[in-house]
């Protein structure tokens, strides 16, 4: 068993309402010197069996265009041990 | 993973068990030792655990419901095609229609988490109505926090709304209704009381029993999980403060995507004609849908647990048998029948398995790994209980209660006081513009609905061509219930009654959702059976009966229980919904008339909360005769067109309603006091049985022709104009911008936004 | 004329959409996510609703499904396609759209009755209302704001693509108050309020939503 | 400038909802031999000056009461270089 993590983000210049409620909440509870949040997701895959190239090569595609919208969002996947 | 088999029990009798920690009572563990002829395997003693836990057998409260099943099996309008007992009552409304509605609590699941514990509650409620054979239409909630500006309010508030929201904006059903109540008594208890309506054609009536031997017993729906294992038992039964966070079980997670699939899935298999019974999985899981299936049936049930579709292999028979993962149904299909019923399952994608079979065993036997770890008469779990006369006694803070009436509270008298009154009572937490919750909330899905918030009743559409529509309205007050749980729970029926009344709709039927704290406390359990009492002799006298309702106990922190709440629903039938009437005020010209008497009573009042937080004396007095003359009159006069608008009076009194009705559509009001009222009574006072209507100038003689003929209180107090603003006659005039501010400011400056 | 309306699973405005579709005087064809045919239709509308209980983004996994390969076909050759709510959220995803829908800038599910201006009058959804004309509709949606990069906001202004601004708030965040775009050729629009909630007085605010049903009628009737 | 990053993941009894939509769409698209996928939230967190140990036990804080809920959700904190 192999797990592929995906990680996507909006984009810079994509407004994130959760984030900046998230940064709100934390200078309110007296949290200082944060200079931002940003809020994604994070999708574990696990697979059965290894990560060959090519599998990961397809989680990659189904990454690019299922698990993230590239209008709006980046995404970085890894390969965990 | 060892497992305590039948065989295993009878050869250990003397092997300790943890009958205790489950919630159960040394002479119910013994009751189960005398059933069984030995001690109950530990998949037994979960499965009569939960079934036996106050959520699930209602021991406490049954000796009082009964009351209820004496009452007329009769509405205004037809006969109850179901009643207490099954999922939810069935209402016949005429054209070959019959509705179901019942509401149920999901309190402590939403104070543990809020936002899974409310979107859990209203899915829910929504299978029991579709395992009535109906299609869900709409859904209300009736919510009950701490304080607004108690820090764990903003915690559990924001979140139950999201909750409620979430899951039935996703399911597709509009929220038609509901309330939102503020009182320190519910800090730590809030309470999530869901209701679902739900339609369906006569013909299409479904009951949960599983009959006819070879049947084929199907599990249909989510996978099962270790979702809040024990959740019935312990959450549900047993108070915070003595179970500690330990006890507290896994919450449960809905999918209201699935549940969503579960519908349009359920409804096609109806369709079909392939469900000879059903039954949803709810609180208790399998152990309920089975135990109560086969009980309910003529004969027994053979399972195989191995055949339930797990979401975690590693689940203990018992742990599958006390799950409460949701999204999940139970069906009795004829052989044949199987066939079609999977075709339409995978149709929906939604996974369906036979896990066992009816027979004319006479028990429910569940089988796990080839060895047999149930062997009960089904009955004995599901439906025969044990049963407690719980003691109950007036409680003896009562009387001062009652003597510390609310007339000796200083009270406004100059115009300019009782416009600052007004301000701050349309200002507070239970009189202020809802609609920060109620913008949550999806209002139009499916296109039939006809009024909704901020309306006194949501009313629906059910039939396109003859306009045959239902309105609900689910009202309590637990301040009069305080004062007075007998007039208490009469007062929240009128009150429902009075809101469906206002549309034009005939009130025809009641559910309810009783919340009290703990029935070990003689004090809660004689308000519990005041309350009962109260509610069964009102019904009875307004000729509607009680198709069903919910019960939840131990809502207490510590010994201080939370007022005494008494949820109560009143379904009502328009004819023809073009008929509704609204509640705002929209024609200028139009002139205002006060329906009902007004008198001095301020016991319980919000005004006596929101300005001297005094809770005292006796509520108002209850009217049930006036009830059902006004809701005569309002019909007769949506009927005939003779009103434009109808407005009921609750809390707040008339201000609280005049305010509503003007703000409604932003036109303007002249009002005028009436002779030998005083101003403050007139404005704030809380009587009963009052509403306040708009009558187009040209139908006024017939308007007050007909409350002449039926003797009804009617008075002029204004006139509609396009001012806006509010003016009492030689008191005060307050421009809209103000009183919006007032009315709408507070929910948003509270919780953000 | 028939109108197709798709039902996905999750899709939960479908049987409103088509009764719209028949009050104003079309046929109502119902589609379903699973077929990869049209069945003839003249038009489509992909519904409101949470597909796929809008996991994920809205719209991603309703993206791909079978229905979706004929459609995106069809609207490349002119067929007028309205997708409302979810479904402009999916018209995005399959990229005949766009920019994107994303979270509520308040984070919370708002359902009100929204005053817009039509902006362009011109579309196949559109034709029966006056630029500039004010209309109110039920909006109602968690995942309504509209985003795109300013060069393509910027193009979508001179095109004249904006079909329908928010007026008095903006419910949602929705970069320039944009509540509905079309694609270059006019015919497919997306709109994130729901006019096939206005289209009787007895059920809506009103029966303003009635003009995007009247207008496609109009124009299959022409063309 | 730190950013420390903050992944929250559902408890591995709580029913995933997303997950299961999202692994049950990469189905129907062919890729296969996924066994299972959960859905989370990533946070990523920018810090004006140094993640020193106390800011550090401070966010962590955060995390458990603000960023997720522990009856339902884990977290795992990390500092990024
Ligand atoms: N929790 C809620 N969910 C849905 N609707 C609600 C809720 N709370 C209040 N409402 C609606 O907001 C309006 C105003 O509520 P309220 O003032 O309590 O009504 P009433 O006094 O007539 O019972 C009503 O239409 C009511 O149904
Ligand atoms: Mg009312």
């Amino acid at each position: 068993m192999a797990r592929v993590v995906v990680d996507v983000m909006l984009k810079p210049e994509i407004l994130d309402p959760q984030g900046k409620a998230v940064h709100g909440a934390l200078d309110r509870l007296g949290f200082d010197g944060v200079a931002s949040v940003r809020q994604g997701k994070r999708f574990e895959i696990e697979l059965d069996g290894t990560a060959t190239p090519e599998r990961v090569a397809e989680i990659e595609r189904a990454a690019s265009t299922l698990l993230s919208n590239p209008v709006i969002e980046d995404f970085a996947l890894r390969v965990e041990p | 993973m060892t497992v305590d088999t039948v065989e295993t029990a009878t050869k250990t009798p003397e092997q300790s068990q943890p009958w205790a920690e489950l919630g159960l009572k040394a002479d119910e563990y013994e009751r189960i030792r005398d059933i069984l002829g030995r001690r109950p395997t530990s998949s037994e003693l979960a499965m009569y655990s939960v079934m036996w836990s106050e959520h699930c057998s209602y021991k406490s409260s049954k000796v009082h419901l009964r009351r209820f099943g004496e009452l007329q099996q009769e509405t205004p309008v037809g006969k109850l095609l179901a009643g207490i007992g099954e999922n939810a009552g069935v209402i016949d409304v005429g054209h070959g229609y019959a509705v179901t509605f019942k509401a149920e609590s999901h309190n402590h699941p939403s104070y543990v988490e809020p936002y899974q514990g409310a979107a859990t509650g209203v899915g829910g409620i929504v299978r029991d109505i579709l395992a009535m054979g109906a299609r869900p239409i709409g859904v209300m909630d009736s919510l009950r926090f701490g304080p607004l500006d108690a820090p764990d309010t903003a915690r559990v508030l924001p979140g139950v709304v999201a909750g409620v929201g979430g899951y039935g904006n996703c399911l597709g059903l509009p929220n038609i209704g509901g309330e939102v109540v503020f009182d320190s008594t519910y800090s730590g208890n809030p309470l999530v009381n869901a209701l679902c309506v739900g339609v369906m054609r006569h013909e299409d009536l479904h009951l949960a029993k599983a009959s006819g031997a070879g049947n084929k017993v199907i599990l249909y729906g989510a996978r099962t999980g270790g979702d809040g294992i024990g959740g019935v038992s312990v959450l549900a039964s047993e108070t915070f403060e003595s179970s500690g966070p330990a006890k507290r079980p896994s919450v449960q997670v809905g999918d209201p995507f699935m549940e969503k699939l579960l519908i349009e899935c359920t409804l096609e298999l109806f369709a079909a004609g392939v469900v000879a019974g059903i039954q949803d999985l709810g609180g208790a899981g399998l152990s309920c849908a089975t135990s109560e299936l086969a009980s309910a049936g003529d004969g027994g049930m053979h399972v195989e647990l191995d055949r339930v579709p797990l979401r975690d292999s590693t689940l203990a028979p018992e742990e599958i048998l006390m799950s409460e993962s949701q999204e999940r149904m139970m069906a009795v299909v004829e052989p044949a029948d199987v066939e079609r019923f999977m075709e339409i399952c995978a149709k929906w994608d939604v996974q369906a398995d036979v896990i066992g079979e009816v027979n004319e065993s006479g028990r429910l036997t569940i089988e796990w790994r080839g060895e047999t770890v149930v062997d009960v008469p089904p009955r004995t779990v599901a439906h025969e209980g044990p049963v407690y006369q719980r003691p109950y006694e007036r409680p003896g803070w009562l009387d001062e209660l009652q003597a510390a009436a609310s007339s000796s509270l200083p009270r406004p008298s100059s115009g300019d006081e009782l416009r600052s009154t007004l301000l701050r009572m349309v200002a507070s937490p239970n009189l202020c513009s809802r609609a920060w919750v109620t913008d949550q909330y999806d209002r139009y899905v499916l296109g039939n609905t006809v009024l909704a918030q901020p309306e006194d009743a949501g009313v629906l559409r059910l039939d396109d061509d003859s306009g045959l529509g239902i309105a609900l309205s689910v009202d309590a007050n637990g301040r009069y219930a305080k004062l007075d749980p007998y007039a208490g729970a009469q007062l929240a029926l009128a009150e429902a009654y009075r809101n469906v009344a206002v549309t034009g709709a005939k009130p025809v039927a009641v559910t309810d959702c009783l919340n009290f704290g703990s029935p070990e406390d003689p004090g809660v359990m004689w308000q519990f059976a005041e309350a009962v009492r109260g509610l069964a002799d009102g019904c009875q006298k307004l000729g509607t009966p009680v198709t069903g309702g919910n019960v939840s106990l131990y809502n207490q922190t510590g010994d201080t229980a939370i007022l005494p709440t008494p949820v109560v629903g009143v379904l009502g039938v328009l004819d023809d919904v073009a008929r509704r009437i609204p509640s705002g005020f929209r024609t200028p010209g139009h002139i205002i008339y006060l329906l009902g008497d007004t008198a001095d009573e301020f016991g319980g009042s919000e005004w006596a909360h929101v300005v001297h937080s005094h809770l005292g004396g006796l509520p108002p007095a209850v009217d049930l005769d006036a009830e059902r003359e006004l809701a005569e009159i309002l019909h007769s006069a949506s009927r005939d067109g003779l009103v434009s608008a109808a407005h009921d009076v609750s809390d707040g009194g008339v201000a609280q309603a005049l305010v509503e009705s003007v703000l409604r559509h932003g036109v303007g009001a002249r009002v005028w006091v009436p002779d030998g009222l005083d101003p403050f009574v007139f404005l704030f006072s809380e009587s009963t049985a009052r509403a306040v209507v708009a009558v187009p100038h040209p139908e006024e003689v017939r308007f007050t022709g007909m409350c002449e003929a039926r003797r009804f209180p009617h008075t002029r107090i204004g006139v509609i104009d396009d001012e806006g603003t509010l003016e009492v006659q030689g008191q005060f005039s307050i421009g809209f911008d103000e009183l919006r501010r007032a009315h709408e400011q507070t929910l948003p400056s509270a919780l953000g936004e | 004329m028939t109108i197709g309306v798709v039902t996905f699973p999750g899709s939960l405005d479908d049987g409103d959409a088509a009764r719209a579709v028949r009050v104003a005087g079309g046929d109502a064809v119902r589609l379903w996510h699973g077929d990869a045919d049209l069945r003839g239709v003249d038009a489509v509308v992909l519904p409101g609703g949470f597909s796929y209980g809008d996991y994920l983004r809205c719209g991603a996994i309703a993206r791909f499904a079978p229905i979706m390969e004929p459609l995106i076909r069809a609207a490349h050759g002119g067929m007028p396609v309205l997708g409302i709510c979810n479904g402009f959220q999916v018209l995005c995803e399959a990229h005949l759209l766009p920019g994107a829908l994303v979270r509520n800038d308040h984070r919370k599910f708002v359902c009100r009755d929204q005053r817009l201006r039509i902006e362009n009058a011109s579309t196949a959804w559109t034709s029966s209302y006056q630029k500039d004309q004010e209309i109110v509709i039920p909006l109602k949606n968690g995942e309504g704001g509209y985003v795109a990069d300013e060069a393509t906001l910027d193009r979508l202004e001179t095109d004249g693509r904006v079909v329908a601004r928010y007026l008095d708030v903006n419910p949602n965040g929705s970069y320039r108050d944009i509540a509905g775009v079309t694609n270059e050729r006019g015919n497919v629009v997306g709109l994130m309020p729901h006019p096939e909630h206005a289209v009787e007085e007895l059920t809506g605010p009103g029966t303003d939503g009635l003009g995007f049903f009247a207008s496609v009628l109009e124009s299959l009737v022409a063309a």
